[in-house]
């Protein structure tokens, strides 16, 4: 199983994707243009990015706080998410959401999450209607080291297996959950070797190879769409910046980071690209220069576009109105 | 009750094949008996044992609410809900406003609750205040068959979720059902028992034990309205202003414990729309603030009866 | 307040070697800083990061305080509760009472809540009312550093389960805090400003936007009277009943929704008290029935604030 | 590891007193002496007695809510517990408990539990008490193979591995969750299958034989009070009567409850201490005289104990009083 030169060089731009949008965000951030709380996911575009490549587009995604990467790598337009980290009327939630709890229905991303480990109880349900459809669509939910600590991780890994749902269970872990080492939280050491107790297959894969991690997420697709049944995906990455903006990462050092940037998953698929004659500077620069033009695109949208006005905030509660009382 | 429930279910899984049932013990219908006998007509596709998981019950519900399909989840005892609350409260319940109305949760979540039969601690509770404190839900809470049947198909066919609060001790309550389907819409409360004197608010098995109440002070000359408002969330706050509006006098019964709960909510609403109207304090009838005991006197002293209603009715008399 | 809290906690824990912090990445005090260096003084053996695992940190709590220890446990964002539902509710609250007062559970479960920054709505919510909903649980909810020192500090040493919101708002705010360490009782409400016009009951960030309208309405000539619950189980039902005689006046002003939250009860507890005594009715002020939106025009909206408190206290004046 | 002729004799005795009081329980039931729900171990018994036979006096047990057996297994006073189960004011919880939420302190049983696998996040605690104390107690936490499939079954294992505290995780897999079968309903077909994904112990034993449950908890248990932290057995036993008294148990074949009777513990132990000649048909007798009449006594206490006052409802809410507001 190897992708084509095709889909390399569209994992390639994914992650550019990603990896620059967050630093605009980062900055943007900074500026002080973005309300909230804000978790980018620099230095693990392979996760995203990898297993998304692995995906039709009518498949399923469950996501994370984290969650950037994983809406842009699943097809979501940049417009409609650059909006909704402004807060603003045509954000994709119409600025209800914000980063950690938007969703895109139009590529089938079902939301990133406030709460850890939350899409993994919500991954059955949508296996539970693939399969009543017989559509052989599947659903990756995402959810980190730390979240594979909380009881939804089991309950709904059982129940997928038990119930042989197609459902890829995906954990980017990236060795903390905000302050917390994943190796004093997480017994055993290895969230993938979970899997057995289930009877599922579990694999852990380099989180920084982008090939690894489309390859483990292909099997595990393939097999949901069979109608085999989950898989557990661990995919071992770095996180190269704070666990949120802000984030003084007194608990890690340097040398962590340092690691994270000689293993850097953009550069090491730029490098295999042009080992294989598919890439070289021109046409590097070209994908930035489109990249860097659609996030430009995103911001001065975003920029220019209107805040909700505030009564807005009563609508969109329930399907049928008036539901005041 | 309990077979207009079932009945109700039968009827929106014929209607809707979207519709599923999921639970546990729910095949052979266990503990109460409402979901007994659709396996055989639905098969076990759509009436789901399931793992004790609930969190992953309700979850999974909710996954596939949003991608097509139409959940009935039965809690099995409400207090258990407890175990699914995050999937209930922040998944569930905000689902369509935070998305910004991107996604459709047409979910039903039966909550059996209740005091009763020395259910004990962890058996007997009535959660319901939570529900109605936490916006994007919508709570129903009937108390005869026929507003059961009709309720749970209208939840059933909502595109919002929605809680449908049934009490264990109603489920062998008979009472006349309509042939022809018909659901009964949220946010329509219902005159139980009209009279002049004096408004009893009252939900569930308080519906009973305040008609009760009715009766008893009947032959004292005393003629109580008895309200159901039937749906808490949303409210008819205008059927129930209506009543105290030409009473004057308001009691309000309710299960459940005194702070912060359904009852103290409904005596504000009313205070609020009517409080020129009010000739004396509204007095309410509720549990006291403890865990529901286990032995039959302790029990019964924190269960709210016919005898707690007619005494709050004479209170407003004073 | 942090500050206050913090040096709560250092006190606690150098009075009894049974306490103890327990929470996620509460070693370097993340996210608000409360239990910043408190490792360093008491070492990582009472000062514990916990994994991502509410129910396991919170029900081993209660494993803890019923055989020696006495927990205090960091919620992170109140909102993560419902990923401890049961532990809270059906465990901890019920422990004393339905094993007939055998165990003690002197447990503090530290709850950083509320609206502000654009959290949205998984970091944002305000759960009080479903824990005084919940009989076997004691509730405080300080508004100023004095306070949030005292009844940390009181919680600290209950004998039985306490829940502290602190309102993620305030932990800036600045205020005295005595030399002297002075635990402030529960159930005993405080004046945080006299005035003889109208009764402004409110917490947590709702005092100081109560007191920002106690101001601005001074300017006209009316004086309200801030009265702050501090604990809402038990409640200092007496304080609020003494203010609300002499002002026959009532504004309830909070943070959470407007259905079956603590001020819909706190109404009727004044209704019950003081029906009598009231020329107007009462006013709410509280959230409306939504999630809490991101947006920060949105969050605004929904944000209950000095305006609004003066708007009500105005109606109550009508 | 075996056990000596004094603890063959105890545990005989102990299964008898198990049995004995749960088939009386059940007639009381039956004649509508006792108020709601029950459920009773009968077939069980060496799960119970054999577990409790490895602790010590001032170890902990953590029940659920079949729990009558793991109480008088530690060494509860049959009165106290007959008297809650009958809701008199002298019951050991003053009546507010009943057979689902009852607790005995005197013994360190910590409480049977109305829901489901809540013991298994009390358990760490109680092993953090321990170790703080120093005092190589353990705690054992009972539950049943469908508790196994919630949450706090993941985040209990998973804290006490991480943390290495003195808990034993004891499954009694009965093959039946209510009328779910634990074959449906739990992924991968064995509980103490998943210790490994944690890094512990985890063993199966042949529930239904005291010894190997005794030996299996007493690795357990030693391990615990060494600082070597938690395990997890799964012991697999049959339940001879129906889930909850009244239960039509449609779900289950009759074979499978005479399976259950024919490997039947308390038989087994008696034809080894019969072999061993340990036991004879008089000794035996005089055992099971003094068993019915300690079962005798606690009827008879129950039955002429008081209720509680009707406002004792308002009692032993909070440690101090008044409260009521
Ligand atoms: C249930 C829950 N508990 C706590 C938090 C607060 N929180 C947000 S992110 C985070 C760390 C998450 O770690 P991990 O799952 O490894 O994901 P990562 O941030 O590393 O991507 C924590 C504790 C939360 N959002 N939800
Ligand atoms: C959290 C929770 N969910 C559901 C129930 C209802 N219930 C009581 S016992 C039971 C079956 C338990 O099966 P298992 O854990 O195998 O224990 P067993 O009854 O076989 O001893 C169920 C579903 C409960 N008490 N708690
Ligand atoms: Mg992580
Ligand atoms: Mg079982």
């Amino acid at each position: 199983m190897a992708p084509g030169p095709d889909l390399l060089l569209q994992m390639y731009a994914g992650m550019l994707r990603v990896r620059l949008f967050e630093e605009r965000v980062r900055e943007l951030f900074a500026n002080g243009r973005l309300p909230g709380f804000l978790h980018t996911s620099i230095g693990q575009e392979a996760c995203a990015v990898g297993a998304c490549a692995a995906l039709r587009a009518d498949d399923y995604v469950l996501s994370t706080h984290r969650g950037h990467g994983h809406l842009i790598a699943k097809g979501g337009a940049l417009r409609g998410l650059m909006a909704e980290l402004y807060g603003k009327a045509n954000g994709v939630c119409h600025g209800k959401g914000g980063s950690m709890h938007l969703a895109d229905a139009s590529v089938n991303y079902l939301g990133a999450n406030g709460v850890l480990a939350a899409g993994c109880v919500l991954a059955p349900g949508v296996g539970l209607s693939i399969k009543r459809r017989g559509s052989a669509q599947v659903v990756v939910t995402f959810f980190g080291d730390g979240a594979a600590n909380r009881g939804p991780f089991h309950e709904g890994v059982n129940l997928a297996a038990v119930w042989t749902l197609p459902v890829v269970f995906f954990c980017e872990n990236n060795r903390w959950a905000s302050s917390t080492a994943s190796s004093l939280s997480a017994a055993g050491g290895s969230i993938a070797a979970r899997a057995a107790g289930y009877g599922i297959p579990g694999e852990t894969v380099d989180g920084n190879d982008v090939l690894a991690v489309w390859e483990a997420t292909t099997r595990a697709v393939l097999r949901a769409r069979r109608g085999e049944g989950p898989s557990l995906i661990e995919a071992r990455t770095i996180r190269w910046v704070g666990h949120f903006e802000g984030d003084a990462q007194a608990y890690r050092t340097k040398a962590e980071v340092e690691e994270g940037r000689r293993t850097d998953p953009l550069a090491r698929l730029g490098r295999l690209l042009e080992a294989r004659q598919l890439l070289d500077a021109a046409h590097a620069g070209r994908i930035r220069a489109g990249v860097v033009a659609e996030i430009d695109d995103a911001v001065a949208h975003a920029e220019t576009s209107p805040l909700p006005a505030p009564q807005d905030a009563l609508a969109d509660l329930f399907a049928s109105y008036p539901w005041s009382r | 009750m309990g077979d207009a429930l079932n009945l109700a279910l039968r009827e929106e899984m014929r209607r809707d094949p979207r519709v599923y049932c999921i639970g546990e013990d729910i095949v052979l219908g266990l503990p109460f008996g409402v979901t007994k006998g659709l396996v055989d007509e639905f098969g076990p596709e759509r009436v789901l044992n399931a793992p004790i998981s609930e969190a992953a019950i309700v979850g999974s519900a909710m996954g596939a609410a949003v991608t097509g399909l139409v959940p009935v989840v039965d809690m099995h005892f409400a207090d258990f809900v407890t175990c699914a609350m995050d999937e209930v409260v922040n998944q569930i319940a905000k689902s369509r406003y935070m998305f910004g109305g991107q996604l459709d949760c047409p979910l039903t979540l039966r909550m059996p609750y209740g005091i009763g039969r020395s259910g004990g601690g962890h058996h007997s509770n009535s959660v319901e205040a939570w529900f109605v404190n936490t916006p994007g839900l919508k709570v129903c809470i009937p108390s005869t068959p026929a507003d059961a049947r009709g309720l749970l198909k209208t939840a059933i066919r909502d595109p919002d979720p929605v809680l449908v609060f049934e009490h264990r001790g109603l489920y062998r309550v008979t009472g006349e059902v309509p042939e022809a389907e018909t659901p009964v819409p949220l946010g329509a409360a219902d005159v139980k028992r009209p009279g002049r004197d004096v408004t009893v608010i009252a939900t569930a098995r308080m519906v009973h034990a305040s008609l009760e109440a009715a009766r008893r002070l009947a032959e004292e000359g005393v003629e109580v309205e008895v309200v159901d408002p039937r749906s808490l969330v949303p409210l008819d706050r205008e059927a129930l202003a209506l009543s105290v509006r030409r009473t004057h006098r308001a009691v309000i019964a309710e299960e459940g414990p005194m702070r912060a709960s359904v009852g103290a909510w409904l005596a504000w609403v009313i205070m609020e729309d009517c409080f020129d109207d009010l000739d004396a304090p509204i007095v309410r009838v509720a549990a006291p603030d403890v865990p529901i005991p286990f032995s039959p006197p302790l029990e019964g002293f924190v269960t709210p009866d016919a005898d707690d209603v007619v005494a709050a009715v004479r209170q407003t008399l004073k």
